[in-house]
């Protein structure tokens, strides 16, 4: 990372990139993009760019893993060799394996796992280039994949970060506001329900604070939700 | 054998379930009571640093070690820090040996968090030569009897151990470090952070989930708090979700009980 | 259910035999004929060189960053190449998380192979102190979605990456390397290797597999060429045998067709 | 290790830490010390801590390891990274593979394991911190986990070495005897039948001196046997 | 590796080793030499010392590996970490991992795998010295021990390289003339049916010269054939 | 299939056991004496020590290589000694691909203490640069047939391998180690352990057990004595118990065998 600057955000409340405190990064979602995988979902979050593919429900091996009233949910996070400045060597971490799981439960509230007895539902997320906020993306991306794979869900899950950044509370932190900010918020949703299933919190925040955060995270999470539907739209049609 | 072992296991969380709707737990606390807490330091003299934590029937030991290492390249001035947390197989039956698994890492993270994003050590009084050499705090906890809440027992037994660790002196000649022979000090811990775990259970949330619990739970939240009572980390955790009310009863929960339960344990190192 | 997929499978097998049988391809291709190739240079800028290849619905990425290393002993005026292939589990539903299995070896191999025997970098440019410190360049090949011929995609996309490359200019002062920001030049690269993979069906030969033929090919062979013509790495694959008539056939085929294949690439890089 | 002292045994006899040739050092052992556990132990000898459990009978995955006719004994000794002077690194090594085989066949003598047939027997020993002579407290400690878990024995297994140290046969060293004596003799056996169930040697020492070693190492078991008797008894009464 | 010598080839078309270009290296091949294995080879071309056993057709765990139809082939190529210049780490690499699939590939066309359904047959190449063709020497080898365990083949699989030293295409490279030549081409093939089965070639060649390096190759692979067929003759006599 | 070799399995321990039982072995052999030793030095010239044993069937291949390295900090002035034990697939229908098991790992460990409590190897002569450069000697025992016994003939061959390896010559310059060509001396090699492992088979012992031995044996010793007769290294293996006849029995039969043993292979060696 390069020299940290003076400061992040300007007198006015604008960001180094120029958005709004709570104004998200340019937002891409297109879904199907893949041919082998029975979901797919490409996704760019300012300089991100994920890829999600959903393989499912299908067989589960060995056979003593099935549940037998339920889908098993497996997620995979992976970022590639070439995503981020320094080389990261192929193979999960622990960063990875943590943000596996966490997305993992994120997205189990949203699905009808019980109507996919004995089977497996595979999540895979690909991190192409990553400039933070990858692993609300990647849950973001993975649930239209899920969508797009025709897997009966409540709900979409969007997720989003919010962060305190020179004592300001925003939405959809940056690299540079996440590596010098004072706390991170990652954060993912059943807009429907209101209900979160995925938060994180490392730094230092009031508690008032943090509850700021949480709710700001939520509405940059409806907007995201927003993108995801008319992403399904544009290849399914229809609503 | 195992058949029986699920309608036992069946009965027990319905039992759990039905006490919890009408506002009792099966070990008879209150929602936002903890199981009793015993904190013992100092119980591995070849550590730096070490705990004992008993909270209710999960049990565990946690041991600071120093090593010379040599600084990250970004933090050049400063010390470093690892926590890693092994759930052995001594402890729970479903636990496996081999390398830390989701679980054994997402515990280790939490705890590290707590411990590094509240400042609780002063890593720049942990350097010893800019940029070439610096103490390494290893933090390993080590369940033995996994009752439940192994979050907020972690953080206890790594707090207390780094409350009470000493560093060795040193003397550097020639680039080379040589640690002097029975001369420490305290090692600069400067916070008390305290977690605090709270489980949902169908629309009721309660703290310190025994194993019995956590079972049933549908999710949880961690909520790391500092001295000053800022929020320094958060964890929702496992595969259901916080509905708005649930969530702020739980944050609310999380950070008032933190308070009395950083009193309980600094009480007990201090003692 | 994977009864019913196994007979789907058989049924389209059979289908793309008894096509090839009467000399035409499920879909439509000549036997000579290459699937629409695209390639698009700069799609990652974190990386030094990047493309991503679309060959039919086979798609991949290809990333190369640029680290400084230390010169292996036996080179110590060169700069090194680590091509690495990940055959990762979104591509296709038999490829399984975990480090590169035979296959993802072999085809970072194969891919390395090219790349090094038509001596298409100029790892000499890329020594900055001779025996102390060099450029490694990693070439990592991140495949999305499979579907057939990953060999020749592969190098596609390699050589794509590498001949857009930048390398950043360093200065060495006692005797560390620092990059200076922003100023680089491109990586040296000066030849185009491209290989080209033929598969044989019974008798019948034919280029660029898609993964139906995949499936139902006996063998294969992968022949890269540099810009000369010159055959710079064979590989034969896949537990079939070439009589001397497929073979000749194959290999004129594939030397032949990869003149056509390195314009196709060239002019869209130029693009 | 600091540095070695001019002699490990005075001219009368007495060793470092006060005792005599054939003297154990201070031995505590507690059964029943964790809840989960089907069974469980804790012992100090010196400043060793360790800390036993055993789970089973229970089902061995996959079925193809189960053996028709009698259980399967698996065994782990595990040093917690605290436990040395130099941090351990977690995960086996060599040195505890090694441990871990001996111990499991120290221990299968002594066990009915026909009576439980196509099941798994678990054996678990954690060192929380050590000071010479680690294996033999891990047989000795899980030797009572397995009476506690009600696993049917022929004998309890006793456990403890001798060594060579300054020319002298000695019972029990630690640390600094075993890191400067010249031989190390670990025994584990049942007592009641006087039969040897382990046994290393590594150092230098006469076919005679091996054998008073060995002699010696048994006496030894006979106190420590005594001791795991009085645990048991403490926990079940009876006798 | 030492220097690199002035030249490889002679005016007169002498190798460094005394060999003509189209002369193989001194061969032994001794059928039969392992007792615990099915079937087994033990092979020197020049310093390359190399054995091979064969296991199978033999049970195959676990039962979803099995195919209905044939039996599955897995061959091991590994080096002992005495068998080069710099000790070898045990346990496989990149290249050998490589070498083992293309070994395998090279000796499937030969086998009626069709004749042991659900099946393994387990291929193992121990190099214990190499010098430059250790891969067609492997595969030599396997296929005189597949012979020796008595599985049914259509043919036995000969392997060599032809190689290009000093602008002149050579049989049978050795040490100096594969690290200093100009290409490597490994070849295996089933004699009786003029087949390629393992075809490699890395360097830099005309389309013509590779041409004339398959042809001398498989003139190799005749008299290595030979070789194969006297040393399964002195076991088994016949023909 | 399996159950037919079950069954002949059982018929054979039958067979080996009721012999035993009446004072005869499965192969005609004494309880007391060792089947046909052979031993075959400088059988592979890429090591600077080699050894090929046959033991009755049993056959291994020891190779020692000698590398520059650096002394461990507690013994700046020693150099090291690595023993490594692969149990190949191909010698034995159980043995599986993959880094050592508990097995081959016991075995190493067990051939490592009789050369390192025998003293056999000087590692002070094999210091470089006290606390800088060392030779580093590995010994890596291959196993090619597994036919029992490994013990004593992993040692017979790691000491063969050893006693007749050479050491290059080297120079020092600027702290850099030049090995000189063509220049060895012999390795510092000054005692000769030899292990002699004994089966217990109901209240029955008897020396080199062959596999179909091992298979019914209850228990084993191992007892390495040096050139002096001196016991270096004993470990009883296996799932059965040693008695005190048994024990004392197995005990003296070991230490007598080994100095016959010795002389066997030690003329072997000098042939």
């Amino acid at each position: 990372m390069a020299e940290e600057p003076e400061r992040l955000i300007a007198e006015d409340g604008t960001r180094l990139d120029g958005r709004k405190p709570d104004e998200l990064r340019p937002l891409r979602i297109q879904a199907g993009v893949l041919k082998r995988a029975d979901g797919s979902a490409y996704l760019e979050l300012g300089s991100n760019k994920i890829i999600a593919a959903v393989y499912g429900p299908r067989e589960l091996h060995p056979r003593h893993k099935q549940k037998p009233d339920r889908a098993v949910i497996r997620f995979r996070y992976n970022m590639a060799p070439f995503s981020v400045d320094e080389r990261k060597r192929p193979g999960p971490d622990r960063r990875s394996i943590e943000i596996s799981k966490l997305s993992k439960e994120a997205l189990e509230p949203a699905l009808f796992t019980e109507y996919y007895p004995r089977t497996a539902i595979d999540i895979f997320v690909e991190v192409l280039q990553a400039d933070a906020g990858t692993r609300c993306a990647g849950i973001t991306a993975a649930s239209v994949a899920l969508a797009d794979a025709g897997i009966e869900m409540k709900d979409l899950v969007a997720a989003v970060a919010a962060g305190k950044v020179d004592g300001h509370i925003v939405l959809d932190p940056m690299y540079y506001e996440d590596g010098y900010g004072e706390a991170d918020v990652p954060l993912a949703m059943m807009p429907k329900y209101d209900a979160i299933t995925l938060l994180q919190m490392d730094g230092n925040m009031t508690e008032d604070e943090f509850k700021e955060a949480v709710r700001l995270a939520k509405k940059g999470c409806k907007i995201i939700y927003r993108e995801q539907r008319r992403a399904l739209k544009r290849k399914y049609g229809g609503e | 054998m195992s058949l029986d072992l699920d309608l036992l296991a069946k009965i027990k969380r319905h039992e759990v379930l039905s006490m919890i709707r009408t506002g009792e737990r099966i070990d008879g606390r209150d929602f936002d009571e903890f199981r009793p807490i015993e904190v013992r330091t100092g119980v591995i003299s070849k550590a730096n640093g070490s705990a004992l934590v008993r909270l209710g029937n999960t049990q565990l030991v946690v041991g600071v070690k120093l090593e010379v290492g040599t600084p990250f390249p970004d933090t050049p001035d400063q010390g470093a820090l690892a926590v890693n947390a092994e759930l052995v197989p001594l402890a729970d039956p479903t636990f496996e040996p081999g390398p830390p698994d989701e679980n054994a890492i997402e515990l280790s993270r939490v705890v590290d968090r707590g411990i590094r994003e509240s400042e609780a050590i002063d890593l720049e009084e942990l350097c010893i030569v800019e940029g070439e050499h610096c103490w390494v705090v290893f933090v390993d906890i080590h369940v033995l009897d996994h009752d439940g809440n192994l979050f907020d027992a972690s953080l206890m037994g790594s707090v207390a151990a780094l409350a009470t660790a000493e560093v060795p002196e040193v003397e550097v000649e020639d680039d080379e470090v040589e640690v002097i022979e029975d001369e420490t000090r305290p090692l600069p811990f400067r916070d008390f952070p305290i977690s605090v775990t709270v489980a949902k259970i169908e629309d009721h949330v309660l703290v310190d989930p025994c194993l019995e619990e956590e079972i049933v739970m549908d999710a949880r939240m961690t909520v790391t708090t500092n001295e000053r009572g800022d929020v320094c980390a958060v964890q929702k955790g496992d595969k259901g979700e916080f509905p708005p009310k649930a969530f702020e009863e739980a944050l609310e929960m999380a950070v008032k009980k933190s308070k009395e339960i950083r009193r309980t344990v600094k009480a007990q190192i201090e003692s």
